[in-house]
């Protein structure tokens, strides 16, 4: 397939931004998620689901997916149009994020014939939401040591086990579900398996946590003698570990094959900036007080930056020495500059900042505050910052473990 | 006396309600009963607040003559640290900081009437803010003018905290073109709009309070020579106890981490022996005692004039981000289980932005020691 | 065009001239080199200056019609960085930057005088800096008067980085009242008084230029009118390069670092091992890599106007303070080794605190840009 | 002893004023070491001790130590005055310091009669400048790992090892050196020895090691077979590590004794505000911008707050909780101070910040460029910072071992 050229990729951004201008849905009067990870009720999950399953049908979801399994069979370069359109015309996110980011590019790529029809159309049209068990409650950031127990009983798989921070856990379809069915390898990355898990089974429970922020969002999940079909393994079994390291490598895009989308909406530097104009600090604009202007331009040369980063991954004579180090440290980079930039939001609003979520003199519906808590969900989940600089300095920089 | 060196000391008086108050802010204000009031509308325990006048401590810093002890507000500081320490709810620091006005710019009859029922337990609060968000206490909006009620009051508060329970109120408004302050009694308080605020600490009660239509006598005004005077003590005093606060918030905030990283295991170890979480810890417990030092300082100097001014407000410039910074390395030293309401380090980080946004944040002190000492 | 996205881009050449460079400098610049070339007089190689002529680097951003390769000054990016990188000493910089200057302000007389002399590889210079120690170009001490003479000279240079080799110098003067350039020739230099400047990258050659009673002829003057627009470019030129070659320094310099926090061991572990030295580690690396990318794209945009004063001035904001915090944190990870002159950490801090106040500091820059872009 | 009273203190302070006033010597045409580590040259060294000598004399050095080894036998408070004056009336540093703040507290604990009889008065007057033979070349942080050997034979103890970051090694009279005598112990800190050994025997050679200054103050001394008397010994074989520790309790002040006098002169926050004044940035005095001014404010708090940390320290009901903190982390934040508050200094400096020392534009002789580099002396010396986190981490919170 040969690139598209510039007239085709102009028309289709043209009838892309058309379709969105005139199908974004106007504000509900519930507040929406700003990120997939924070949907904690009803009345958001239905319309996040509608919203995307109409995206899907419009065919800016998945366009770069094959036709045969539901996708659009077209360039990436369309689905990036399209995703890119979705931010420029304020759309919701997508609600099903793992789904359509991790689970679907792995089953695509590693997955049978048999489990691509099975999945991929749900996955794209939302009909299917999924979610991930990786984490467990006492080894939250130690995957490898994961304890859920995967035991082959005939043609089925008996699941014992807690799993944490499942995203979607009440509302999800199936899970990609990382469990032991070896016991007592030597090495403990050996004994795992990856299983594409069926949620609606007897024996599996999702019990909602409440955030920091007061909201829900994630459940724990408890698998008890729940049973799964035999053919529910993705990979070998025992190759569980090289699965996950995978997906989590589709999680962080250093690698490609995501259903496109948007997932994340983060206030970006120039939002604050114009936060900056409308908050008054000392009785005038805060944008006017020089303190807070240097402070201004040194978070937007921040966020000039990463960005620039992210385009400077494609130009591969500028990243010869250390080839994996804007990929492996993009996660710890944004997630980390996000919540200070938050922060920062939050200290430019005077006494207003004490506001939070709800009260009508908050400014911006206190959006700073509750997007500062949730900041710590990045900082945290998928491997938490101080994680992320141990791979940073082992697989970058080549130094010892710790 | 150079802008370097602070001076530090430390009545008798103040090392035994030190211990005093830590016993009994540790006794009344467990994690439980901080989380079951957060729940409860009225958001603290009027028994407890009751018992704290009993012991005095309402009238540390009220003149005997007003049945209070006659001590200075450098033995309020131990209390509202203890009380931070272990996110006590209540009326104290509003009430404290209501008195103070009223005996720095009250007249005589208002300090006789007034001053003896707060220092038994009656609460009170201080209405300074308004929707401009500037915490320069002379920017005044609401206006009172004679009329033929009285004195008629008009304009909103904001951020007026414990309202809700307040039977006297302190309200800044400007008067005949200058700024005043009017004493409203629990007529008058009726009388106004009052909404309960949705704040990020939700461990405070907090309300606007709409004043248009309501009117007091004219002996509600207090002596508005004295009003300046009493406008910037009142800053300083809010800066200096909310600084004792947010101290022995950090204490709490770094007591509870530790315990965590002691406790919790990961890759079969426990987390803080990891220097990525042990040294930031180490970080956040320094500025901490940095926080503290200056904020005895502050207590000690309190009633010296432009010292006592400049050691304040380098407190509060301290004491809001070492708190902002404890508190938020706890939250992500607590991985996933920092990121639940259930982990006690998001009471500390939601504290600490409410405090820094009392009285000034860092950069509005800074930015006031700018102009005293560069 | 949002002030968020900078565009970045690589062409052909850049990337040939990359791989070329970095296998130029490492040879010609070992670090033996360098330290043999501190502590001599002169301060560079003139062959390996001579070479870099040779292979055409000095005419790179330079017109076809003078002997140059017609390409841009996103191409000499490469070339400099892969200098700093090694820590590479020489005129290189002062006579691009030299060339920029009369490039953009030269008559057509000038041009085809100098730039072909430089070009081939005759070392110049730029005498912009006075005492006040300023950095916008435009504030000027020193006056150019028509006189008895032709065109006396009178004032100050100061920091004129190899003033010692140079042939020509591009100097900033007041003449008529209006900001003018004039080029010194060798008679010119000559008669200046020359006082060599101890400064803190001992890899520079740096001097303080007196021009009381030196004169020039009236054709020594740049073209007035376009004098403006060269010291604007000038001080963008100088950013730039300056920014690439304090990107190719971080580099250099954690790479040197990550060596030795493998190699060395304390308690029984690589010191590369504990958490403490690993992560500001790997801050500092992440804060070059930003700092990269924004000198790519600064490169990629230069001479697109407005965005392109925009990109260089946030290269040159980020990468000073990261080249600074690198080379602070490679003296402490180096413990006592770190303390020696002997431990190349100590070379890069000299360097980053050299470049950051060449062209304008990073606070200097974010002031620029608040302005810009806010 | 009564403590004085404040008319005696008074009195005292007169006088020491007074003396200082007219005693503290010009500037001599060489630049004087800010930090008694930074005496690099035979001018420094000689100007230094003679000053030493002058001050003993005088009275005010060894104030507090006891009468009949040439102290003045007076109350503490009295050496606190002096030590005060001398900062106040710019005296130039003890040189001394190893022996007046560290060897000789100790000897005065610990030491027998005799050692005390032999040592304390050169001390005080710079007869005999003292050395700390602590580090050693490969394990600089690991001070319970020392190698440098000790054998008993006869009458004496042969010395063989290196010792590396040794202040005044090649001025020195006297060494405190730790050694092993014991090998092999199961736990290693259990072999040490400690001993005050003479520096002037055959087969001791102390090299100069050249600074990232440029400059000298310390050497690398080399043992080769040299023989120290029997009786150099203090406390008992094998409780060198006990001797050790608590010499760098002096050393870090968490214990007392020392015999005053000032040891370093490093820049305060209000040296750098007045260096604000003079330097300009763009056109206009530095200290006119606001954002400069910010930061200004911000180090006055740090500096101040370290002082009152230190004051803090004597007020006991306010030290509760954690009774070492303040004692065992104020090395740590002092010395991290004084790095950044050079580093700013610096940055005031506009164009001028690139000159170094001996430049004649360089800005009060390019003293912030040098105090930056020499402060990391401080932040790695004596236990890097990284260590010193560890130590309060792990005695003052409690936190496990890294």
């Amino acid at each position: 397939m040969s690139s598209p050229s510039k007239r085709e990729r102009d028309e289709y951004r043209a009838e892309a931004s058309a379709w969105f201008e005139e199908n974004v849905p106007a504000q509900p009067d519930f507040m929406l998620p700003l990120t997939f990870m924070e949907v904690g009720t009803d009345d958001q999950f239905h319309f996040l689901c509608d919203w995307q399953n109409r995206v899907y049908e419009a065919g800016y979801l998945g366009a770069a997916w094959p036709k045969e399994y539901g996708g659009g069979g077209l360039d990436q370069a369309f689905q990036d149009i399209a995703t890119e359109q979705m931010r420029r015309h304020g759309s919701p996110i997508m609600l099903n994020t793992i789904g359509l980011s991790w689970a679907g590019p792995l089953i695509l790529d590693m997955g049978t014939h048999e489990q691509r029809e099975r999945y991929i159309k749900g996955i794209l049209s939302a009909e299917d939401i999924w979610c991930q068990g990786f984490s467990e409650p006492d080894h939250g950031s130690d995957l490898g040591n994961a304890q859920t127990r995967a035991v082959r009983d005939g043609d089925e798989w008996v699941i014992n086990g807690t799993k944490i921070w499942t995203t979607h856990g009440n509302y999800a379809k199936y899970m990609i579900l990382l469990a032991r069915s070896i016991p007592d390898t030597p090495n403990k990355y050996a004994g795992l398996s990856f299983f594409l898990s069926p949620m609606r089974v007897p024996g599996i429970e999702a019990i909602p946590i409440r955030k920091l922020t007061g909201e829900y969002g994630f459940t724990e999940t408890f698998f008890t003698d729940a049973r799964i079909p035999g053919d529910s393994l993705i990979g070998e079994e025992g190759q569980g570990w090289a699965v996950a390291m995978r997906t989590l490598e589709y999680e962080r895009s250093a690698r490609g094959g995501q259903a496109g989308g948007l997932s994340i909406k983060v206030p970006d530097a120039e939002e604050v900036v114009d936060l900056a104009r409308r908050a008054r600090r000392s009785g005038r604009p805060a944008i006017e007080d020089p303190v807070v202007r240097d402070k201004l331009v040194e978070l937007l040369i921040e966020d000039r930056g990463l960005g620039l980063c992210g385009a400077r991954q494609r130009l591969a004579p500028l990243n010869q020495e250390r080839p994996f180090s804007l990929g492996l440290s993009s996660k710890l980079m944004q997630t980390e500059f996000i919540r200070r930039l938050n922060e920062f939001a939050i200290s430019m609003q005077g006494a207003r900042a004490a506001y939070y979520v709800g009260d009508p003199d908050a400014i911006d519906d206190g959006t700073s505050q509750r997007s500062y808590l949730n900041a710590f969900s990045a900082t945290i989940g998928g491997g938490t910052s101080q994680i992320q600089a141990n791979i940073v300095a082992e697989h970058v920089l080549g130094l010892p473990k710790s | 006396m150079s802008v370097r060196h602070g001076t530090i000391g430390l009545s008798e008086e103040q090392a035994a309600l030190l211990e005093s108050a830590s016993k009994f802010c540790r006794d009344k204000s467990s994690i439980e009963a901080v989380r079951r009031l957060i729940d409860d509308e009225l958001g603290h325990d009027p028994a407890v607040f009751e018992e704290m006048a009993e012991l005095g401590w309402l009238g540390i810093a009220i003149p005997e003559a007003y049945r209070g002890a006659g001590l200075e507000l450098a033995e309020v500081v131990p209390v509202v640290e203890q009380m931070g320490r272990n996110l006590m709810a209540g009326p104290f620091l509003s009430t404290t900081l209501a008195a103070q006005a009223v005996l720095c710019a009250g007249t005589e009859a208002q300090k006789s009437q007034v001053l003896p029922e707060l220092v038994a337990g009656t609460p009170a609060a201080l209405a300074l803010m308004e929707p401009h968000a500037d915490w320069d206490p002379k920017n005044i909006g609401c206006q009172a003018v004679r009329g033929e009620k009285g004195i008629e009051l008009s304009g909103t508060k904001v951020l007026v905290t414990d309202a809700g329970v307040a039977k006297w109120i302190v309200a800044s408004v400007v008067y005949e073109g200058s700024p005043a302050l009017v004493l409203l009694d629990a007529e008058a308080i009726t009388a106004c709009k009052r909404r309960r605020e949705t704040v990020v600490d939700e461990t405070r009660r907090s309300f606007q309070l709409g004043l248009d239509g309501v009117s007091v006598a004219e002996d509600a005004l207090l002596d508005v020579s004295l009003v300046p005077a009493a406008l910037e003590r009142t800053e300083l005093a809010g800066s200096l106890l909310g600084s004792a606060e947010m101290c022995g918030g950090g204490v709490g905030c770094i007591d509870s981490t530790v315990a965590y990283l002691i406790d919790r295991k990961q890759f079969g170890r426990p987390i803080g022996s990891y220097q990525a979480l042990k040294h930031p810890t180490v970080d956040a417990h320094l500025g901490i005692e940095q926080a503290r030092s200056h904020v005895y300082a502050a207590a000690h100097t309190f009633e010296n004039g432009r010292e006592g001014e400049i050691a304040v407000r380098m407190a509060k410039a301290h004491a809001g981000p070492a708190l902002a910074f404890a508190a938020d390395r706890a939250i992500q030293f607590h991985g996933g289980f920092g990121f639940t309401y259930e982990c006690d380090a998001q009471l500390y980080r939601r504290r600490a932005l409410w405090c820094e946004n009392q009285h000034g944040d860092a950069l509005y002190h800074r930015q006031k020691l700018a102009s005293l000492i560069l």
